[in-house]
Order: C-alpha cells, then sequence, then structure tokens
C-alpha cells in the first residue's frame, strides 16, 4: 500500500472522492491523506531528515513541493510525454531533474449569481469585462440592494495573493515582478481600491467563495475553480461562470498547477512510480476532475456526465484562454524556499493598501525593495510575463 | 420588644430568585452555544447556509452520516480513547508524585523545577513537532498510540503537575502524618488518604488531560498515518469543508468528550460535603 | 525522611520532559538563534521588524488582558454558585465545565455561526423584526467588534478548565473558616475576599498561570472569527513556519511567546505566593 | 440589652434528632455555663445561636429581636470554636484583628485591642507567628482573644478552654470572668470541666440528650440535682447510688443500715457524694470493701463495692488504705438525696 | 520489650527553641504522663518520638533499637493526635479500621477489633457516621480508639480526653488504663487535667520551657515537687508561696508568724497547698483577709490576702465566709515545703 501524503482535496467529500473514486483503481492498494499543510510539511520533512519514512508520494500545489525539493527523487524515468512540455518544465523545480511530475491543474474565474446579471452595466459583455466594468457592477449591485454583493476571497486561506500575482497586476502592467512599482501598478491598485469599496467587508472571511454564494451573501466573486465548484454543483441553475476580467495590457490570468513527487524516503520506490503512471492515465484524471475539479494535466475526452461545476467552467476557461488579449502568466519559478515570502509581498501590498488604508505609493517602494531582496536571495530569472532575465528577476 | 425584622423572608426569596436566575443565566451560556452547534449538525445542507436561520434542527443526518459512514471513523474513535486514555494515566502518573514532592516537601530547586514545568507548556507545540516527529521515526515510535500519547503528555503533564500540587496543598498533612503512625508508608498514605480526598483535582487534571489529548490535531496529523485519532481524522480537513460537514464534523468530536467528562463529572464532587467539615 | 525522596518523586516528570520537551526544544531554540549556521540575532530582527509584529504582539496582549480578567471573575463565580447549590449541584457542575471538551477549532466554527452575517445572532434579530437587513459584524472596519466577539468566545471556551480547578480548590477549604468569619462579622463579600480567596491561592494560581500561559498561544478562535484581521503571536508563529516558511523566524517569534509567558508567570506566582509558615 | 431567648428549638440531621425542643432565657450581662455528655448537643446549639445552624424549629431572640432569619453578622455575637477555626492564612495578630478589620475600626484602636486581648491570653509574644507554628493551646488562646476583641453582646464560648493546662486555665478563667463583667457581656460557656463551671457560673445549665435538664445556679445544681442524671453527671466523680428498700412509711433499708428517707409511694434511690462520707467505726455507715485506690493529691478516691454496687468515696490521703481494705463509710446525713426510679426525678 | 528513651534530643523551629537537649527513659509498660504549660513542648517530643518530626539533636531508642532515621510506620507506635486527624473521607468504622487494614489483617478480626474499642469509647452507635456527622468529643474518642485499635507496642496520646466532660472522662480513664495494661503498651500521655495525671500516672514528668524539670511518681511530685516550678504548676489551685525572713539558723518568720526551716544560707521561700490548710484561732496560723470566694461543689476555693501576696485556701463549704471576712489558716506542718528564690529548687 502507498501512501499518498497530498495537500490536495483537502475538503473531506473531495478526499473521501478521492479515495473511493480515483485511486481505489490502483492494484497496490492507496492510503491517500489529504492534511493541512502544516503536517504536511512537518511530516514530509520529518521523514526526509529522519532518512526514513512511511510517505510513497507528496502530493501538493507546485509551492508546496518547492518546500521539499531537496528530498525528491528523481523522476524522469516516468513516461510524461503527453503532458504538455512548458507544464512539465515546472516540474523540474529549477534543476536537472523532474522533481515532480505535473498532476493536475486549474485556474481562476469569475462566478455571478444570476440575480446579479440584472445589475450588469450597459454595454458590458460577460466574456470580455473590463476592471472598469467590474467596478461599476459591483457599485451598481452595492446600490441597487442596499449592501456590497462582491466578494473577494481575502480570508486567511483564500488565495488573494494569486489574484494579484496573476491577474491583477499583469492585466495593468504586463508584468508580476519588473512594474511592481510602476505607475500602472499604481493604477491597478487604485482600481482595486475602488472595487473593494463595494466588497463585502467580510471578504477578510472569506476562504472558498462558494459558500457565500449558495447562502447568497455573495452575487459577485472571483475564485479558484475548484472553490466556487460547490455553488455549482449545489444550485445548478443559479450561478453563472464567465472569464476574469481586463485592464489596459491585457486579461492577465494564471494557471496553478499540482504535482506528484516520490522522497528519497519512500518505502518502496517503484510502486510509488507505478502510483504516479496510474494517476496519469486519462480515466484517472477525469476522475480526479469529478473528484476536484482540477482540470487533467493530459489531453481527455470530456464524457458528457461531468458535474455541473465543469459543465460551467469549461466553456468558461475555454473562452478565456482563447480571448483576444488573453495575458497568460506562469506560477513563481526558482523561488525555492522564498515562494511563501513572495506571495506574502502581495498580500501585504494588499493589506497595507486596501486593509489598513495606507498610501498606494510609498507602501509599492516599500514592498518594492521587500521583492527585489527576496528575487536577489533567490537569484531567480523572470517567468511569464515578465520578459526572461540574465540572473535574478529586477523590480524596476 | 419589637418585632422589627430587618430582612423578611421576601427579601431572602429574592435574594434566592436572583441567586437562581444568575445560575440559569450561566447555564444558557454555556449551553446555547453547544445547542446551535446541534441545530446546524442536525440540519440539512441547505439550511446551514440558507437565512435566516432555524433554531430548531430539522434532524436531517445526512451530515452526520457522511462521517459516521467513513470509513475507519470507528477505529479512529478508538485511536482517540486509547491515546487520550494513555495520555490521561502518563499524564496524571508522573505529574501527581511530582505535584506531592511540590506541595509536601521543602527541598533546594523547589521553586525553580515548578516554574521549568509550567514553562514548557508556553511553548508552541507545531514547532516542536519537526524535531518530535524526526526522532519518534528514528526510535520507530512513529504512528504509534504511544507515540502520540507521548507528545500530548508534553502538553499535559505541566498541568498535571500545577493543578495537583495546588490541591494537595490544601489538604492537611495531618491526616498523612495520623496515617503514617497508623502503620502507613509514605505511598499507601498518599493512595488511602492523599488521593481519595484529592480526587476532584485529580479528576479535573485527568479531565483536562484527557480533553488536551482529544482536541490535539497537530501532532496527531503529523505523527500518525494508520493509527488516525477522531481529531485528526475529522479536524485537519474541517477547514477546507462545507460548512455543513464543519459543524457535522465538529459535532462529531464533540460528542464523545462531552460523554467522557459527563462519566467523570462525579468524581469532580467526589468527597464533597465530607471532606468539607 | 530522607531528602532524596522529593527529588525521587520529580523523577520521572523531569525525565520526560528532559527527552519530550527539552531535547526537540533545544533544537528550535538553536534555530531561533542562528542564521546561515551561525550565532545571530537575525531571526529576531526580523521577526520583529516585520510590520505585524507590532500588531501580532498588542493584539496578543490585548486579548489576554481583556479574557483572562472576566475569566477569573467568571470561574470564580461559577465555582461559588456550584458550591452553593444543594440541588441539582452535579447537573449544573457538568453543565459548566461541557465548554472544556470543546476544542479551539470547534470553538471557533460556532462561534462564528453565531456571528457571521448569515448567522444565528441576526436570524434572532431579523425575526425578532430588530433590523431588516443582516449585519455584517465581523468586518475589518470593525476591528472592535471582532475582539469582541474573539473575547466572547475565548471566555466561553476556557473558562471552564479554571472553573473546575477552582471547584477542587474550594472543595478543600475547611468549612469552618468560612463560619469563623461569618461569625466574626465578614460580609458575604468580605468572607469571599478575606477568606476564601487567600484559602483559595494555590488553585488560583494554577488557574490563571495556565489560562494566562494559554491566552498567549491563542490561535485558532482567533483566525475563525478574525481571519486575517487579527494576527496575534501565534498565528504569525504558524505563518512563519508553514506559509513562509521560515523556520528560524517561526522559532523567534515562538521565543518571544515563551518570554511573555515567563513574565508573566513570574508575577503570578510573586503577586499569589503563600508563605511556607501560612500553609494550612 | 442582649437577652438570649430560646424558644421550642430543635434541630435534627437526617433522621437524628440532636435537639428536642429546647426553652432557656439567658438573661443579659448573665454568664451561663453548658454542661452536658459528649454529643449531647451543645456545640449544636451554640451554632444556632450563633446563626451558623438553621433550627428545624423555634425561635431564637436576641435583645428582644427575633434573629433566627439573620446572619450571624448581624446578630452581635463573638463565638469561640471548639475546634478554634484559626485561619491558617492570618498571623495572630490578623486573626485577631479580623472581626475589628471587617467593622472598618481605625488602626490604632485594633492595635490597641490586640494587644490588651493577646496580654490577656499571654500570647502578646506570638502576635507575628502563622497558626502552624502554634502549640494546640496556644491557637486555642488566639480563638479566645479574636472573640473578646469583638467586644460583643453575646459571646459564645465552646470549650475555649479545654487545651490549656490546670494552672493557665485558672488564670485564664479568671480574667474571662473580669472581662466580660467590665464589659457587660452575656455569655454562654460550654465546658467539660466542672470546677470551671462552679467558678464561673451565674446560672449552669446541664443538657442531656438534646435536652435541657437543669438550669439553676452553681450550688444548687450540685447540692440538689433535679434528676438524676445531674447527680450522676455533676461532681468528679458523681454521686453514688444505692438501691432502697422501703421498710416503712419513710423508712428504707440501704446497704445493711436503716436510713430515713421521703415519704413517698415511688420506688427511689439513694444518693450521696463521694466526698460527703466520712470513715467511721465498723458496725457504723455503710460497709465497704475497696477495689481501686487512687491518689489525688490531698485526698485519694477509693473505688469499693458495696453490696455489689460500685460505689466511690474522697477520703483524706493520709488514711492508709489498700485494695481489699474494709471501710465504714458514714455519710453526712442533709447531703443524702433521693432520686425516683422510674421518673429519674429528685424526690424530696 | 517497648522501652523508650530519649537521648539528649533537641528542636528548633529556626531560631525558635521549643527542645532543649531533653532526656527521659520510659520503661516497658510504663505509663508515663506529661504535663506542662502550654506550648512547652509536649506535642514536640510526642512527634518526634513517633517520627513525625526531626529533632535537632539526639536519638530516640524504642525497645532497644535506635529508631530516629526510620519512618513512623517502623517504630511500633500508635497515636492519638491534639486535634483527632480524623479522616474525614472514611466512616468511623473505616478510620477505627485503618491501621487494621494496612496491616492486612483478615476482616472478621478487624470487625472484632473495631467493634471492641468503639465499644470502650462509647461510640458504637455512630460506626456509619463521618467525621463530619461527629461532635468534638466523639470525634476525639474515634481518634482514641482508633490508635487502641492497633494494639501498639507504644501508644502515644496528645490530650486524647480533652473534650469529653467529667463523667465520660473518669470512665475512660480507668478503661484506658484497663486496656493498656492488660495489652502491656507503654504509653505517653499528654494532659493538662491533673486528676488525670494523678490517677493515670506511674510516673509524671513536668515540663518547661522545654526541659524536663521533675519525673517522679505522682505522689511525689504533688507532696515533694522539685522545684518551685512544679510546686506552682501542680495542684488545682497550686501551691501558695509566701515571702520568708531568716530570724536564725533554721527559724524563719512568715507573715507575721514564725516557722522552723530548713538550715540554710540561701534565701528561701515558704510554700503551703490550698488543700493543706485548715481554719484555726484568731492570733494562731496565717492572718489572711478574704477577697473572692469560689464554690467548688463540697468546698470553697478563698482567694485572700496574706500580707499583700496572694494567697488561696481550699475549706468545706459549710464554712459561711464572704469577700471581705478575716481568716486564720494553720497549714499542716508537715506539708509545708520550702524552694530556693534563686535556683528555684526544692530545700530541704
Ligand atoms: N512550626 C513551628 N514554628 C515555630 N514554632 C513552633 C512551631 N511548632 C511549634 N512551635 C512552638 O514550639 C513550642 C512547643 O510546641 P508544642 O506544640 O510542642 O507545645 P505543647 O506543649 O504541645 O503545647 P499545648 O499544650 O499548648 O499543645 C510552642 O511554643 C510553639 O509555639
Ligand atoms: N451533620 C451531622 N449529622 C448527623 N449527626 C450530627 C451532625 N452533626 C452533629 N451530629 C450529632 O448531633 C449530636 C450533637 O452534636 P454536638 O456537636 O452539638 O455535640 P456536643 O454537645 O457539642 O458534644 P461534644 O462535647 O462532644 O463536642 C451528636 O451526637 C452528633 O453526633
Ligand atoms: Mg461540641
Ligand atoms: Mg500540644
Amino acid at each position: 500500500e502507498v501512501l499518498f501524503w497530498s495537500t490536495q482535496a483537502q475538503p473531506v467529500e473531495e478526499t473521501q472522492k478521492m479515495r473511493d473514486e480515483v485511486v481505489a483503481g490502483f492494484e497496490a492498494g492507496v492510503d491517500y491523506q489529504a492534511p493541512e499543510s502544516g503536517p504536511w510539511l512537518t511530516r514530509a520533512q520529518a521523514e526526509l531528515s529522519a532518512g526514513s519514512g512511511a510517505v510513497g508520494v507528496l502530493g501538493g500545489l507546485h509551492g508546496d513541493l518547492t518546500a521539499v525539493r531537496g528530498g525528491l527523487a528523481d523522476l524522469s524515468d516516468i513516461d510524461i510525454s503527453a503532458i504538455p512540455a512548458e507544464l512539465a518544465a515546472l516540474g523540474k523545480l529549477d534543476t536537472e531533474q523532474q522533481k515532480y511530475i505535473p498532476w493536475m491543474q486549474a485556474t481562476f474565474l469569475m462566478v455571478a449569481n444570476k440575480k446579479a446579471l440584472a445589475y450588469l452595466p450597459e454595454g458590458a459583455d460577460l466574456n470580455a469585462l473590463t476592471y472598469d466594468q467590474l467596478i461599476d457592477w459591483a457599485k451598481a449591485m452595492a446600490e441597487g440592494e442596499g449592501g456590497p454583493k462582491f466578494g473577494f476571497p481575502a480570508g486567511p486561506k483564500g488565495l488573494k495573493h494569486r489574484f494579484f500575482q496573476g491577474f491583477l497586476l499583469p492585466s495593468y502592467t504586463g508584468s508580476t515582478v519588473n512594474e511592481f512599482r510602476s505607475a500602472e501598478a499604481e493604477e491597478a491598485w487604485g482600481k482595486f481600491r475602488e472595487l473593494w469599496q463595494y466588497a463585502n467587508p467580510a471578504s477578510t472571511n472569506y476562504n472558498f467563495m462558494q459558500e457565500q454564494l449558495v447562502n447568497d451573501e455573495v452575487w459577485l466573486t472571483f475564485d479558484h475553480i475548484a472553490r466556487i465548484s460547490e455553488a455549482f454543483n449545489t444550485r445548478p441553475d443559479d450561478f453563472v461562470a464567465f472569464p476574469v476580467p481586463a485592464g489596459p495590457k491585457g486579461r492577465g490570468f494564471m494557471t496553478v498547477v499540482a504535482g506528484m513527487g516520490v522522497p528519497e524516503t519512500a518505502p518502496d520506490m517503484a510502486e510509488a512510480k507505478a502510483l504516479i503512471d496510474y494517476m496519469l492515465k486519462p480515466e484517472t484524471q477525469l476522475a480526479t476532475l469529478r473528484a476536484t475539479n482540477f482540470y487533467p494535466v493530459v489531453s481527455v475526452d470530456m464524457p458528457d456526465d461531468v458535474p455541473a461545476s465543469v459543465k460551467a467552467s469549461g466553456p468558461a476557461i475555454a473562452t478565456m484562454t482563447a480571448a483576444e488579449d488573453a495575458l497568460p502568466v506562469l506560477l513563481p519559478m526558482g523561488m525555492g524556499d522564498l515562494n511563501g515570502q513572495f506571495n506574502q509581498v502581495y498580500v501585504d501590498t494588499f493589506e497595507q493598501i486596501i486593509l489598513a488604508g495606507r498610501e498606494i505609493r510609498p507602501t509599492l517602494e516599500q514592498q518594492a525593495e521587500a521583492l527585489r531582496a527576496l528575487m536577489d536571495e533567490a537569484q531567480a530569472p523572470c517567468w511569464l510575463p515578465d520578459a526572461p532575465s540574465e540572473g535574478a528577476c529586477p523590480v524596476n | 420588644m419589637s418585632d422589627t425584622v430587618t430582612a423578611p423572608p421576601s427579601v431572602r426569596k429574592a435574594g434566592r430568585w436572583v441567586f437562581i436566575s444568575g445560575v440559569v443565566l450561566l447555564c444558557v451560556w454555556t449551553l446555547l452555544p453547544i445547542y446551535l452547534l446541534m441545530v446546524n449538525a442536525l440540519s440539512t445542507p441547505e439550511e446551514v447556509n440558507g437565512f435566516p436561520k432555524s433554531f430548531i434542527p430539522s434532524f436531517d443526518l445526512t451530515s452526520l452520516r457522511f462521517f459516521l459512514e467513513f470509513e475507519g471513523v470507528l477505529n479512529a474513535l478508538w485511536n482517540s480513547i486509547r491515546v487520550a486514555v494513555v495520555t490521561m494515566i502518563l499524564s496524571i502518573g508522573l505529574g501527581a508524585p511530582a505535584g506531592y514532592a511540590l506541595s509536601r516537601f521543602d527541598f533546594p530547586g523547589k521553586e525553580v523545577f515548578r516554574f521549568l514545568v509550567v514553562m514548557t507548556r508556553a511553548f508552541p507545540l507545531p514547532l516542536l513537532a519537526l524535531p518530535l516527529a524526526v526522532m519518534f521515526l528514528r526510535v520507530g515510535l512513529d504512528d504509534s498510540i504511544l507515540g502520540l500519547a507521548l507528545v500530548h503528555t508534553t502538553l499535559a503533564l505541566p498541568f498535571a503537575v500545577l493543578i495537583t500540587f495546588s490541591l494537595f496543598s490544601g489538604i492537611p498533612f495531618e491526616l498523612e502524618e495520623a496515617a503514617f503512625t497508623l502503620g502507613c508508608t509514605r505511598i499507601q498514605a498518599f493512595r488511602k488518604v492523599v488521593l481519595p480526598l484529592a480526587a476532584p483535582g485529580i479528576a479535573a487534571s485527568a479531565v483536562f488531560a484527557f480533553v488536551i489529548s482529544w482536541n490535539e490535531v497537530f501532532a496527531a496529523a503529523v505523527l500518525t498515518i494508520k493509527n488516525r485519532t477522531l481529531t485528526a481524522f475529522l479536524m485537519q480537513s474541517l477547514d477546507w469543508s462545507p460548512l455543513h460537514l464543519k459543524f457535522a464534523g465538529a459535532a462529531a468530536l464533540v460528542l464523545p468528550a462531552l460523554i467522557f467528562i459527563f462519566a467523570v463529572r462525579k468524581y469532580l464532587f467526589a468527597m464533597w460535603g465530607i471532606a468539607n467539615r | 525522611m530522607p531528602r532524596y525522596i522529593p527529588y525521587l518523586l520529580l523523577l520521572p516528570a523531569t525525565v520526560f520532559l528532559i527527552i519530550f520537551f527539552l531535547y526537540p526544544f533545544t533544537q528550535v531554540a538553536i534555530e531561533s538563534f542562528t542564521s546561515n549556521g551561525s550565532w545571530s540575532l537575525a531571526n529576531f530582527q526580523k521577526a520583529s521588524s516585520h510590520w505585524k509584529f507590532g500588531e501580532a504582539f498588542k493584539n496578543t496582549m490585548l486579548l489576554a488582558a481583556l479574557v483572562v480578567p472576566i475569566q477569573l471573575a467568571m470561574s470564580l463565580t461559577m465555582a461559588t454558585v456550584v458550591q452553593k447549590l444543594q440541588k441539582g449541584r452535579s447537573a449544573i457542575l457538568y453543565i459548566f465545565a461541557i465548554p472544556l471538551g470543546i476544542s479551539d477549532l470547534a470553538a471557533g466554527l460556532i462561534w462564528l455561526s453565531i456571528f457571521e452575517q448569515s448567522g444565528f445572532l441576526n436570524s434572532i434579530l431579523v425575526n425578532m423584526g430588530l433590523i431588516e437587513k443582516p449585519i455584517l459584524y465581523l468586518s475589518y472596519q470593525s476591528p472592535w467588534v471582532i475582539l469582541f466577539a474573539i473575547m466572547l468566545a475565548e471566555i466561553w471556551r476556557a473558562t471552564a478548565i479554571m472553573m473546575v480547578i477552582l471547584v477542587a480548590g474550594l472543595g478543600l477549604i475547611p468549612r469552618e473558616y468560612g463560619e469563623a468569619a461569618e461569625v466574626f462579622g465578614a460580609t458575604r463579600w468580605q468572607r469571599f475576599y478575606k477568606v476564601t480567596l487567600p484559602m483559595l491561592r494555590p488553585s488560583l494560581q494554577t488557574a490563571l498561570i495556565l489560562r494566562v500561559i494559554l491566552a498567549f498561544e491563542v490561535f485558532a478562535v482567533v483566525i475563525a472569527l478574525g481571519g486575517t484581521q487579527m494576527p496575534v503571536l501565534m498565528s504569525e508563529t504558524f505563518n512563519w513556519q508553514f506559509n513562509l516558511q521560515d523556520r528560524g523566524v517561526a522559532a523567534a517569534y515562538a521565543m518571544v511567546i515563551l518570554a511573555v509567558s515567563v513574565v508573566f508567570t513570574l508575577i503570578i506566582l510573586r503577586a499569589l505566593h503563600v508563605p511556607k509558615e501560612a500553609r494550612s | 440589652m442582649a437577652e438570649i431567648q430560646i424558644k421550642g428549638v430543635a434541630k435534627s440531621f437526617g433522621a437524628f434528632t440532636a435537639l428536642h425542643s429546647v426553652d432557656m432565657t439567658i438573661s443579659d450581662r448573665e454568664f451561663m455555663v453548658l454542661l452536658g455528655a459528649s454529643g449531647c448537643g451543645k456545640t449544636t446549639l451554640l451554632r444556632i445561636i450563633a446563626g451558623l445552624e438553621t433550627p428545624t424549629q423555634g425561635e431564637v431572640w436576641i435583645g428582644g429581636r427575633r434573629v433566627d432569619h439573620l446572619p450571624p453578622k448581624e446578630r452581635g455575637i463573638a463565638m469561640v470554636f471548639q475546634n478554634y477555626a484559626v485561619f491558617p492564612h492570618l498571623t495572630v495578630f490578623e486573626n485577631i484583628a479580623f472581626g475589628l478589620r471587617m467593622q472598618k475600626m481605625a488602626q490604632p484602636e485594633v492595635q490597641r485591642r490586640v494587644n490588651r486581648c493577646a496580654e490577656l491570653m499571654h500570647i502578646e509574644q506570638l502576635l507575628k507567628r502563622y497558626s502552624g507554628q502554634l502549640s494546640g493551646g496556644q491557637r486555642q488562646r488566639v480563638a479566645v482573644a479574636r472573640a473578646l476583641a469583638m467586644e460583643p453582646e453575646v459571646i459564645l464560648m465552646d470549650e475555649p478552654l479545654s487545651n490549656l493546662d490546670a494552672l493557665l486555665r485558672l488564670e485564664m478563667r479568671s480574667e474571662l470572668k473580669g472581662v466580660l463583667a467590665e464589659s457587660k457581656t452575656t455569655a454562654i460557656y460550654v465546658t467539660h470541666d466542672q470546677v470551671e463551671a462552679m467558678s464561673l457560673a451565674d446560672r449552669i445549665s446541664v443538657m442531656n440528650g438534646g435536652h435541657i435538664v437543669q438550669s439553676a445556679d452553681p450550688v444548687e445544681v450540685y447540692r440538689n440535682p433535679a434528676a438524676r442524671f445531674v447527680a450522676g453527671f455533676i461532681g468528679n466523680p458523681p454521686m453514688n447510688f444505692l438501691p432502697a428498700r422501703q421498710t416503712g412509711a419513710g423508712r428504707y433499708h440501704v446497704a445493711g443500715t436503716d436510713v430515713i428517707g421521703p415519704d413517698t409511694d415511688a420506688r427511689i434511690e439513694y444518693a450521696v457524694r463521694p466526698e460527703d462520707l466520712t470513715l467511721t467505726e465498723p458496725g457504723q455507715g455503710l460497709s465497704a470493701t475497696i477495689r481501686v485506690v487512687e491518689p489525688l493529691g490531698a485526698h485519694i478516691l477509693v473505688t469499693c463495692d458495696v453490696e455489689g454496687a460500685s460505689f466511690r468515696a474522697i477520703i483524706d490521703s493520709d488514711a492508709r488504705v489498700k485494695p481489699g481494705d474494709r471501710l465504714n463509710l458514714a455519710p453526712m446525713p442533709d447531703r443524702v438525696r433521693w432520686f425516683d426510679k422510674e421518673t429519674g426525678l429528685s424526690v424530696q
């Protein structure tokens, strides 16, 4: 039996589905465990430093796996030809070896309650929304309903940093790192501050927007597709999913990847690799989609009986990625241990500008310094949408 | 002679009513949140997410059943109980002698010991979990009931020492002396005299040790894989689960703990009215 | 009595704590004082220069300062009430002790279900017609309400343990002293203040130390009700350890928690010291 | 004015009745001593008067005010507890000052009173100690000083000198009497020491099994016990009883001699105090065989057999007697008492 | 064989010395009574013998074995505590059976012993109660019964009957003596009741301020006190002292009369017991003015002024005297004692 130690599919229902519907087909048997990231990391690190352990396969987001990359075995001998190369490259974690194998991917979308459509500003197209229109929309709704109906996942577990890194800033500056303190960035934060006026103040407690959508606290929001799925699955007819808005520099969007690695201490290396192989099978990938709402990393034919959430998000993602102004953004690369602190820069900027109400310019200056220090320390070259750099990615 | 009665019965009655309503108020204060938890746990997912909420549950068992039908729930429950009981025994077994020594003897280093013991509890466990896990993995205590109980004992022991110390201090040494002259060794005197008199205190620290162990998630999540405790089993993923399941999970966790407290409550009062005069 | 007996009695607990606490603790402590393999205070500098440090520190202290005194008063009241009761004593004690069995995670959840916008509090207010629309309580714009909610939840959750300790302590005070005080003209309050409290000092000390230390480690309830709005030392420790993955800084935070606890424990020990001669 | 009236007070602990409808009046400034066997309800009665115990029945009046429902603090009393109840967390000084502090008395006055009472009780050098550092007798004296310092209207003392040596006791006793007389305090004093009772009491109440049996001045109680219980209880050793066989109207046969007694139809007993006997010639008085001889200092106590009954006499220690000796004991005629065998009451 | 030897035992509490080098031997089966003022160290001595307190100095031997370093359990003793120390969590039965249970005695034997001791102490109907439901005297009797049930080699009793009424005490006292004699137990008995001391003791040891002052048989201690302290301590009331002015070799002038005394150079005092005085004609004996009259039952205690000094006499209660009366008191000549004014020791 292989112990699959994963940060993914943590909600109990998803965990259960992973066990019953996804890994159940693996012959040797799988113990799928989805602890919180704290215990996940602690155990992984402990096993690596003890030099022995029980974990066969480590599952996690790109950032999770980065934290333990030193102890991951080389998986180059696994056949990953079905996985798009740029995706597979992420799994090298800036080394020569294949440290992890991409497992599944996802992105972020906008969701609206159908009742919210009544407030959609005139002339606005759901599939080609701009940030200005989004602000007007949220404003109209707040005024019409007597209270803000826009929600944003700014809670402790909310994925707010991804929004700034991959959506807001690129849309205005065309960059994640380089233009961090540019005038465009200043404008972006100004817009967000405007939008925030019409955001439900409880947003700082929102982690998974599906809860607020389902209980009608929020009518319009942005979140990770796995975190809005429940809204579609419980009330399939009440919500619409659509692409994220665009800014002057395009429609920035980020794709996130989860991967599987094998710790060097795995009790049975061969079986662990066999499990990864199994996980990459199209059927398994489909089953994973049903269980977690993460999309396959290999190409599969979508059957008709997919869950409502997939039905709703699939077309929206397609529209978004195919949009003329599409501006794909990659996950941070080469940050290593500093991944978390890199994210924290964006979160801190948000908290200071939006929540603490500090002035935008000085805050950006100050955070830019912090960001630069991190980039210098990591010596990470730029990644999309920033232009490739020699050495550390510069903060202009 | 005058018949003036300064505090007529009506005043005393009024005082009585104030007292009773105070008690009722305190009961409501402690029970209401529990009740609301149960309401949520026994409602349908729609009700849990709806507004305004009903204060009477619809007794829908879907959410609870989800957990009860979870594979291995019973096993996890059993593990939790075992870990908590071992923790209880260890922390009382190790803590009570120390508490006794602190309350009965004067010796150099006494205050320092007491202080240091307390301080062990002032350090966040999640940071200790990594070195502990490494240690356990090396010696083979990983993923065992005993291993987890040892960690939980680290958490509960300082309190056991402290609580038993303060309560042993309240028992007249003279009673023990009497026992000595009646042929008791120190240990016998402790068992026959101090222990029964300190039953409420021992029960208090036992309850506390049990509850600490029962509710501890972090170490449980790190140190157990096959032998998950109920808390690690349910709680670690509650944060990520839909509301109705959160509540059902919380309720499923709270219930056994309440039953345990109910079972030992009489010891909290063991010697009442006898020791008291 | 041989002199070594007390040491013998302390031995098991000591050995246990050395193995299971001191050993891992030393490793973490060393981590906090080293940076890139050499001794330095860099981690402490990094921790304290982060803009959230001050706030986390302030919030932690504020919460402890607000919660602990109220809990002390409440637990004393409850313990006295329980002791006074003639009928239904064990039932009431049980009820009062119930929150003891509730983990902080569950407690946070419960109080969230009361205070959230579509929660029970708003439900009842709307049902009673007092308000028309649900009010948003836990907003970053009203940190005081968040603080208040956290206070309520903490008070609700963690008063029981103090109460149980005090109940046990009260039970050991011979009734004759209260009676003597009564005969010598003490009012109910004086009796409590001049006799019960001083005689309860050992238990009070225990309950307070225990409570204060745990108050400095509040975490789950704060996160549940305050989100990121109410950083506390413990949440920052978590953040640095697991999200920012800087174990050194996390260790430094933990050392700060330890230091604060040390200071307050010493204060309590000093304030509630019972001279040897005055023990019964 | 602090007259104490106890009207039909009864107290039961569950099925056990500790007091059966007690009626009693203690006048203002009176010094009343309660005597009675162990467990007869003395402490219970004091506790009811103090307000520490609620009577199952009956009323308590102090100074013309009904007080049963009042808390102890409003009854104007102070009490010395049988087991001292000296606060362990306070020094001797603070123990004695306790009641005064409750009244928010000014420090100099507190100081004055504490010092005075401590001196009275010979504990002035212990004022800084804690109760754990005192001997039993010292603790007891602290308890007494604490009550005296209150200068209450009514003082209740439950065996306050039981743990003191004779000498100190003698001294304390007269100090107490003086102080209480001076401060015009009404006192109820429980003791088992009859010498103490006799020398202190304005009036003695003898209790038995939850009843008051006799309440009279000390000499009366000693000389003319109202009941056989009192006769058998008071006196150290108490009265001797011998069966009397009626031989004619008012004529009885007792232990081999003929005696004149009350003219009654009831079956009665002959009683005489051990100290009211003198040695006499063989052939006269009651003839006795010595079983035990106990020296008492100036006298010796002989326990003898008189017609199969145990009989005690106190004789001068110069009489050289030993167990087995035969004695002839003549009672002083006016000291002989008679008790009804059925009712136990005195018969004249 | 349970002879107790105490060799140079001293005990200090911090700066306070409670016992100064005490030497004492209690022979096997002896009944030794300890008398002494409150706070003189009696309890401390008992506790050292029992092993509850470690002496600062000296050795304790029991039955030829040095025991200072042994725990109480191995000393073969039982003890009655001054304040009872009855276990509150056990019934009276279990309290008495406690020591026997420790010895794993069979239940029938336990039952037998408990019942016997309970009967002896008259508490057989209380066996099911808890200590909280007992009166003071009843609790004390439980403590005694608990020690007796052990049938130890050595029994230490710290004022075991102090809370009992005279009658019960008398009875308990003789029961105790009988039982202990029968079981051949060595006993140390602390009391402040001199009658008790006299009637129980094979030997009396008088303590003062941490020293043993005299250790002798009861009559000796009473009649021939070795020191002024003993004379002034023993007797109820104790001896009277009067200043004596030497008028020639062995001739003294005391309170207006001439007396023959010891032929010594030391300044000495004249002493006589109150009960060793008889009323005599005016012009003879010591002339006294009555200040206080206290009835004692058969006798009265008169406190008089003799040459400015306070002087007590016990006279028959038939003498009708009142304060202010003048009396002439003649001491029995062979009962007069003399003490050195400086050393306080007796002078022959
Ligand atoms: N822990 C202590 N610290 C200081 N002094 C003490 C301590 N214990 C006892 N003493 C003192 O030692 C002396 C002897 O005490 P002990 O109890 O032996 O007296 P005692 O003869 O039994 O008196 P009593 O008849 O009043 O019981 C007393 O003066 C007492 O105050
Ligand atoms: N709580 C109780 N439950 C049952 N019986 C009790 C309780 N308290 C006292 N008694 C009984 O009531 C009776 C009277 O007790 P009390 O204490 O008044 O006696 P006392 O006269 O003071 O005796 P002593 O001289 O021994 O102190 C005793 O027989 C005692 O056993
Ligand atoms: Mg009594
Ligand atoms: Mg003593």
